[in-house]
């Protein structure tokens, strides 16, 4: 019991970390129609930024606190996402407007190749270390419940809370505000947001921007939790079946698609893993994103597909 | 279509002569979760006959064709097409029983040539496989020649050659109406069922549209169905008219009953007509 | 003439690199006015809106001579955004409502360049005013609204950002004939009251040159005809052709038989 | 000779209906299949043949089998690594258990493709879109692990690394460069012809009649089960096929890992760049993904060193990441249609030279 | 222009596992270029062309086709990978290039009467497992102390992953251990549910095969479930300063099998490197890292091909360019004693290595070594891994990729050529 226990939080813990990066997706697709193939590669080139600020910053300006390292590491990064933002609004959506998904997929299919290739060129390709002070040691809780208590990452549960946060403010904007209505209406149509004033390059920047820092914040997670090395773009392909099973364009479908997938794979690799010889979460946490779609194919809290004549 | 020449020919043309019901539709109900789209509709089609079927926007008669369709499927009623009767259909079945239609919204394969659209409506009746399709070899070859003439003449009808290579998406709206058309005369239908294919044109083009209507209906005797807002044509060229309403069933008769109509007036036609 | 609030002068239109479309058409709207813009199928009415709207990139369609002028200001370079700013605001052919917002959303996404509260409260009701239709399929998604009730709504969303240039395509079309009444009678509405200007491109020449200034005919790229409206509706060819009521008495589209026609301007 | 098709009226149906109705293009094709077959295997190197032609060929074929479904059916897929993945294992358990010819066993290889394509395919009869690519994607990470872990696939060999050698296509051996090349190009050749005549039957207008609007196929007639499980029966049968190719002739010897997501990715890649729902653009498609790379890779030394600076290992590598990343989203804007289409508008534009419309 | 000994370089320095890849290849090289600061071969200088794979199979038989007939003929190919290995394996001995493999690639290789081509010289993934589980015996006291014990494999799924199982099952047979194996998907990154079971089943030792970053994934994760490090021993390729560097202190205890050789900057190989290359400005990588762990295996991987070379010279004409076919000669006859070693300045690093015609490893010795938080160091002696075990297996195994293959072994007379 105490191990199902321990499985399962472990399970809502990976799927919050892999809804932080889920997020990026739906935010993207939920604005533009865009699937951003790019956003494992914005994670890393975020974490990238930031290793290496961390680790210049002090050099540079002669200072040694690790937390203003950190802190202004951040700040920089940010930046440098913004950047991003800007120059990909400018060389490549602005000239795609009003174009089919897949043509935009393969654009960001070249924005993946740009930015691993500038972030390796700029960051290097070793791997790097983010340290922010996330704790490390385990938390054994209801030791006495359980024989052996229950194992509780602290690392996790504070990435966790940070996912969570994140996730309701976005909710709240996309929901509430006019310019969440106007991200809306233009994943729905280029040409009709358009004719009505809303100003794609702006939006699109927004956006971006906004994907960036969810980027930034998830490689800050995941990159202090791995190190941050090439890798940790795979991420993304983890966070895919969240990203469907919560529903393309539902922000809380994130969170509920992570908190699933997460508790999917990790008790099916447990439980049933042994007794197929093991590695089957990967498959599994897609299995299970398509058993639900088959009950509800836009996914959990997806926008309805529509097609009518 | 003008004395057009004969293997895999349409029944000849019959000439006009408004026959038995063909298509009877009886007590339908449609909801969308709280909106009514349709209550309680009946009316019947005889064959040969051009039934037009008009009302206010979102009175529900498109909903109506695509429940005659089987796109939607009705909570109510039955619907009896040549003697048999349905609780709701198939739009496979109902294709290979021989009703098409035209869509208001345009619903063309946008990637596909001109003639790739009408020549999918001939598909029901494509016999060769796959494989004989693969190797194009013998009959598959002769079939898509046989085919290729039965839709190259509807083309002609149509007045539409110049863009049979063209791809539909970069057509103006009034012509991608026409091959709309072209693909549904291509299955060679009993029943047409039309939605709004004058919206859109200007007086000559309705003219004209108006002309190959008529023309099908006379000359292979199909039955037509049609929505249509522009009174003008719904009163020239239909033999009967029913009138919907906020999804329900207004008026039906004559071009002149229903014209005459106090309530069809007063919920659709205003006063200039 | 009063002044010109648009001036296209001379524009030619490419799309994808090789389709030539608009071949030179010059064309003024005075301020205050309605212009119409008639012509049949494929004659580039919708290009020639898109060109002066700026929405031929995502067409991949280019201007590729001439020049537009929007108060003597030349715009081809501005976005689509910069013109709703000025004012001017397209309602596309076709609808484009946003499926899955609601009508209601619809409705405010167009005030998007508003920023006073009460004016887009006030425009939400207004448009709502216009259209009663409208109101009770609020809440409704889009794209599961009728043909008609999406014409409303793409128009109507165009005046939440009043706009005090109007290009109105095709608005007519799918309407059920008292709402075309009623849509024109927004238009005139508009038009005095609020003294917003509109280019109007329409098949429903009848309506069109009843309730416009002046009208311009297009023929396969080129404007062939203009002339006051009234003008316009008295001229023979438009009679015959565009209100269908050539020597006399109204053809009834039973009796028009298919013998070729020939238009005198294209002689 | 001018690209005009002024003067060639088609008096026939059957004329107009030839797979090129246009007479240059004819002579086009033509000559390139004698290049192909005849002047390339005297000219090229071997390496020539061995890292780039064969790649590049197989790679065209296991496109196109992704394009009919893609591009053609419009049905998202992110499992071509696994058809692939099931035609290699599948022709090698047939090739060494049974020990068939080399030919068959592909073939055979193709059919289980097949089967595993319409199993996973059955899910495109409710799920669309991009929550498709999930169902393809379970069928990636599922074959993934199916040849890793069951050992019988891999005829128990301990790393679950396979390998072939021996092929032979009656009695003439397949080992030196060019008849491996031959051998490839045959297969492509004829599968792109079987392709395009399936994709301008009714079947091809089928799956782009589900592609393009389903409802609306749906109305006259067309089923959209069948449409679309054909569709996946088709594109993963040649996918298959390649697939077998890819393991037996470049690999030879294999781990699952040469299957991976990774080459999912990339050939709905080509797909795209190549232009969906064009059997020319799977070739321009694999082209650009396949060989771009490698000859960015060979080209920028030299390019650095015209300019004087000699770059890194890793430095080439990194700018070949950018100029290929570059490359991508300029032709797209270029073109967002794909290669194949700016290849048409090309031809377009020849046939009205000299003037510009 | 002929004068000059090819060898191509296959190399990753970017992707996911650029971080391992690179200082590989940095020390490869270096080597190379000591070797031309020395004065070549008899004085038959290098040359080389590096070329990225991307650790990728496809890639890298590309690089190898490409690279093979350059300037006159690649001498032997390196291709660090076992998928690549695996690829090459079968087009080698047409293209009559040696396949070098140290410390990966087939262990079946090891057979050269049957991989006439493939020189997994120095050690095996067999001989590793083995020596790893000679080290846990010395620290429990015997073999017999195995019976009951629960070892848990922690692998990269894949076959490189899978290499050590046949030994280990073997090993469990003959001793009554209880083996565990748990893959871990490719690349790594996440491996809780790994770590879950490894918690709740309490293995009294976990081996860890990974590479790149799955190994200090692996480390950071038993850090949260508290899994003692100590119970941890990696294979060579995780055992390197990229695994644990940004582990730190989390990693201190954590042991790995060796490829004879650690982190060597003392030796005087590296001092040489430091002075010849680097000292001349012609360092490939950072200072720093001359004499890290991959840097010396790359090191050490370039000076058996060149020691190949060597003797094959010695057999075929002293200062002249050798063929490949000539190379092979020299790598299946490699006696590389103390004193050369020592003249090599490989003192220390490693132990005498000869090879046969029967015999391509030569060797089957390895070390342990722990990281302390900041460097790794030796805390074992020399272990041999068991012929009795490993021959047996070697043979089985190649006889069955033979059978397969439709291979006849070679004949002694074919081993005197
Ligand atoms: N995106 C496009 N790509 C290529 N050609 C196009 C495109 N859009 C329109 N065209 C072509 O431009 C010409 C003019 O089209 P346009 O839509 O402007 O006509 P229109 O007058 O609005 O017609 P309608 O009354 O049918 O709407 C047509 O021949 C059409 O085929
Ligand atoms: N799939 C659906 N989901 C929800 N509501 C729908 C759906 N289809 C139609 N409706 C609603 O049903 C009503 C009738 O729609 P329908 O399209 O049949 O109208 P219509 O008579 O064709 O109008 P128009 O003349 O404007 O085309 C409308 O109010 C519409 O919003
Ligand atoms: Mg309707
Ligand atoms: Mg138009």
């Amino acid at each position: 019991m105490g191990f199902f226990l321990e499985t399962l939080l472990g399970g809502l813990m990976t799927g919050m970390l892999y809804a932080l990066v889920a997020l990026g997706f739906v935010l993207i697709f939920k604005a533009s129609g865009v699937f951003n193939f790019a956003q494992g590669a914005m994670v890393l080139f975020a974490a990238l930024a930031m290793a290496r600020f961390a680790e210049w910053l002090p050099k540079w300006l002669g200072f040694s606190s690790p937390v203003l390292a950190n802190v202004l590491a951040f700040i920089l990064a940010g930046v440098v996402m913004f950047a991003v933002a800007w120059v990909v609004e400018r060389l490549v959506l602005r000239h795609l407007v009003n174009q089919e998904g897949a043509t935009l997929l393969m654009a960001t299919l070249g924005i993946t190749y740009l930015l691993d290739g500038i972030g390796q060129t700029l960051f290097g390709s070793d791997i790097y270390k983010i340290d922010v002070g996330m704790p490390k040691d385990p938390l054994i809780a209801f030791e006495s419940t359980f024989q052996g208590g229950i194992l509780i990452n602290k690392e996790d549960v504070i990435a966790a809370g940070i996912a969570a946060v994140l996730v309701i403010a976005l909710s709240l904007f996309f929901q509430k505000t006019g310019t969440g209505r106007a991200l809306r209406a233009v994943a729905d149509d280029h040409q009709a947001a358009q004719s009505i004033g809303i100003p794609l390059n702006r939006i699109w920047v927004i956006v971006w921007c906004v994907a960036g820092v969810v980027a930034l914040v998830a490689g800050m997670i995941w990159g202090s939790k791995l190190g941050v090395q090439f890798s940790l773009a795979t991420v993304a392909l983890r966070a895919l079946p969240v990203v469907i099973l919560g529903g393309l364009t539902s922000v809380p479908g994130a969170i509920i698609g992570g908190l699933i997938i997460g508790v999917g794979e990790k008790l099916s690799e447990v439980y049933i893993g042994p007794l197929v010889g093991g590695g089957i979460e990967i498959w599994f946490a897609y299995v299970l994103a398509l058993g639900f779609l088959l009950v509800r194919p836009q996914g959990l809290f997806g926008e309805k597909i529509i097609d009518r004549v | 279509m003008h004395a057009a020449p004969s293997p895999a020919q349409p029944p000849a043309g019959t000439g006009r002569k408004v026959g038995d019901v063909i298509l009877d539709v009886k007590n339908i109900s449609l909801a969308f979760g709280g909106v009514k789209a349709l209550t309680d509709i009946s009316f019947d089609v005889r064959e040969h006959e051009i039934r037009a079927i008009i009302g206010p926007n979102g009175a529900g008669k498109s909903s109506m064709l695509n429940c005659i369709n089987g796109v939607y499927q009705p909570q109510q009623g039955t619907i009896t097409f040549r003697g048999k009767t349905f609780a709701h259909m198939k739009s496979r079945q109902v294709a290979e029983m021989g009703i098409a239609r035209t869509f208001q919204n345009l619903a063309l394969f946008k990637g596909m040539s001109v003639l790739d659209n009408i020549m999918t409506g001939r598909n029901l009746r494509i016999r060769s496989n796959i494989f004989l399709q693969a190797l194009r070899i013998g009959p598959a070859e002769k079939e898509e020649i046989q085919h290729r003439e039965y839709v190259e003449r509807i083309i002609d009808f149509l007045e539409i050659q110049a863009y049979r290579k063209t791809p539909v998406g970069q057509l103006p709206y009034g012509l991608q109406k026409r091959v709309d058309l072209a693909r549904a005369l291509a299955m060679e239908p009993q029943v047409l069922l039309l939605d709004e294919p004058m919206a859109g044109m200007n007086l000559e083009e309705k003219q004209d549209m108006c002309r190959f209507v008529l023309d099908v209906n006379d000359e292979f005797g199909t039955t037509v169905v049609l929505i249509e807002h522009d009174m003008g044509v719904v009163m020239d060229i239909s033999d009967r008219v029913v009138v919907l309403d906020y999804g329900k069933k207004i008026g039906d008769g004559s071009p002149e009953e229903v014209r005459a109509n106090p309530e069809v007036i007063n919920a659709y036609l205003g006063t200039q007509h | 003439m009063k002044d010109i609030v648009l001036n296209v002068n001379g524009i030619e239109v490419i799309y994808n690199h090789v389709i030539l479309v608009l071949k030179g058409v010059s064309l003024q709207v005075p301020d205050g006015r309605i212009v119409a813009l008639l012509g049949g199928n494929g004659a580039g009415k919708t290009t020639t809106l898109r060109a002066v709207s700026n929405l031929l990139k995502g067409e991949r369609g280019e201007v590729t001579k001439g020049s537009i002028e929007l108060r003597g200001e030349r715009i081809e370079n501005l976005t689509p955004a910069d013109l709703v700013q000025r004012g001017v605001v397209q309602v596309m052919e076709g609808r484009h409502c946003f499926a899955h917002l609601t009508i209601e959303e619809n409705l405010l996404t167009g005030a998007y360049t508003r920023s006073s509260k009460q004016e887009v409260a006030a425009n939400l009701e207004k448009v709502y005013n216009y259209f009663p239709r409208l109101k009770t399929r609020r809440t409704s998604q889009a794209a599961y609204t009728s043909g008609g009730e999406q014409q409303m709504c793409a128009i109507g969303r165009a005046l939440m950002a009043n706009p005090n240039l109007v290009l109105l395509d095709e608005p007519s079309m799918g309407l059920a004939p008292q709402i075309v009444e009623e849509v024109f009678e927004i238009v005139k509405d508009l038009n005095q009251k609020e003294k917003v200007t509109f280019l109007l491109a329409e098949q429903n020449t009848n309506m069109a040159l009843k309730y416009a200034d002046y009208g311009y005919i297009m023929e396969s790229g080129r404007i062939v005809m203009d002339g006051p409206a009234a003008e316009l509706a008295t001229n023979e060819d438009v009679k015959e052709f565009y209100l269908g009521v050539g020597g006399g008495e109204r053809k009834s589209f039973r009796d028009v038989k298919s013998y070729k026609r020939r238009k005198r301007w294209l002689a | 000779m001018i690209y005009r098709e002024n003067g060639q009226f088609k008096t026939t149906y059957r004329a107009d209906q030839q797979i090129f109705p246009i007479a240059q293009d004819r002579v086009a094709i033509a000559l390139m299949l004698v290049v192909a077959f005849v002047v390339v295997p005297g000219l090229a190197s071997d390496y020539m043949f061995r890292a780039i032609l064969i790649p590049f060929l197989i790679m065209s074929l296991a496109a196109l089998g992704v394009n009919i479904l893609v591009g053609y059916c419009g049905q998202i897929s992110l499992g071509s690594g696994a058809f692939m993945a099931v035609g290699a294992y599948g022709a090698y358990n047939i090739f060494m258990r049974t020990g068939m010819p080399v030919v068959p066993s592909l073939l055979l290889g193709g059919l289980c493709a097949t089967v595993f394509g319409i199993l996973f395919g059955l899910p495109s009869l409710r799920v669309k879109g991009l929550y498709l690519a999930v169902a393809t994607l379970a069928a990636q990470f599922f074959a993934d692990w199916m040849f890793l872990r069951i050992k019988w696939f891999t005829m128990d060999t301990p790393s679950g690394s396979v390998a072939v050698s021996n092929l032979q296509v009656l009695g003439w051996p397949i080992e030196s460069a060019v008849s491996k090349y031959l051998f490839c190009l045959a297969f492509v050749v004829v599968m792109a012809l079987l392709a395009k005549n399936l994709v301008r039957s009714a079947i091809g207008r089928e799956w782009m009649a589900i592609r393009d609007m389903d409802v609306a196929a749906a109305v006259i007639g067309i089923r959209p089960m069948y449409a679309k499980l054909s569709a996946f029966a088709v594109s993963s049968f040649i996918v298959g096929v390649a697939g077998g190719l890819w393991a037996f002739v470049y690999l030879g010897a294999w781990e699952p890992a040469a299957f991976s997501v990774d080459m999912s990715f990339r050939l709905l890649f080509m797909v795209i760049i190549g232009g969906m729902g064009s059997i020319m653009g799977s070739f321009f498609g694999a082209f650009f993904i396949v060989i771009l790379p490698i000859f960015l890779n060979q080209a920028l030394p030299a390019v650095g060193s015209l300019v004087g600076v000699t770059i890194s290992t890793a430095g080439i590598s990194h700018t070949e990441f950018i100029v290929f990343g570059a490359l991508i989203v300029w032709f797209l804007i270029v073109e967002p249609h794909g290669l194949a289409r700016l290849w048409a508008v090309g031809k377009q534009k020849l046939r009205l030279w000299p003037f510009p419309h | 222009q002929a004068k000059e000994q090819f060898i191509p370089v296959l190399s990753y320095r970017t992707g996911p596992f650029a971080p391992n890849g690179t200082p590989w290849a940095n020390g490869y090289v270096d080597y190379l270029k000591l070797v031309n600061a020395r004065g070549g071969i008899n004085g038959v200088k290098l040359s080389f062309e590096e070329c990225e794979t991307g650790y990728d199979t496809a890639r890298s038989v590309e690089c190898y086709e490409r690279l093979k007939g350059k300037n006159g003929g690649a001498s032997l190919v390196q291709p660090l990978s076992t998928g690549a290995t695996y690829a090459i394996t079968e087009k080698a001995p047409g293209d009559k290039i040696p396949l070098v493999t140290i410390g990966y690639g087939r262990s079946e290789a090891a057979d050269g009467t049957i991989f006439k081509w493939n020189f997994p010289i120095a050690g095996t993934y067999w001989v590793a497992a083995d020596a790893i589980l000679q080290a846990i015996v010395k620290k429990e006291g015997g073999w017999d102390k195995l019976k009951g014990k629960k070892i848990a494999l922690v692998y990269h799924d894949s076959p490189y992953g899978k290499e050590p199982i046949p030994l280990l099952q073997e090993r469990e047979k003959m001793h009554g251990y209880q083996l565990s194996l748990l893959p871990v998907a490719s690349p790594g990154v996440e491996q809780k549910s790994t770590w879950l079971q490894i918690r709740q089943s309490r293995p009294d030792y976990v081996l860890l095969w990974g590479w790149g970053v799955m190994n200090s994934t692996a480390l950071k994760e038993a850090v949260a479930t508290g899994y003692p490090r100590e119970k941890m021993y990696g294979v060579w390729w995780s055992g390197a300063e990229p695994d644990v560097k940004d582990v730190g202190d989390g990693a201190k205890g954590y042991n790995a099998v060796t490829m004879q050789h650690g982190a060597e900057p003392q030796s005087k190989v590296v001092k040489d490197i430091l002075a010849m290359v680097h000292g001349k400005g012609q360092g490939t990588g950072p200072k720093e890292e001359v004499g890290q762990v991959l840097y010396m295996r790359g090191a050490m991987s370039a000076m058996l091909g060149v020691e190949g070379i060597r003797a094959a010279q010695e057999r075929f004409g002293k200062g002249k360019v050798m063929t490949g076919e000539q190379v092979r000669w020299g790598l299946e006859n490699l006696n590389l004693t103390q004193a050369k070693l020592d003249a090599l300045g490989f003192a220390g690093v490693m132990r005498p290595i000869s090879t046969s015609c029967v015999d391509h490893m030569g060797a089957a010795w390895a070390r342990i070594h722990t990281w302390d938080g900041s460097k790794w160091n030796f805390t074992s002696d020399w272990l041999q891994a068991d012929e009795q075990v490993i021959k047996p297996l070697v043979k089985t195994t190649a006889g069955k990729y033979a059978a397969e293959k439709k291979l006849s072994p070679r004949t002694p007379a074919d081993c005197q050529s």
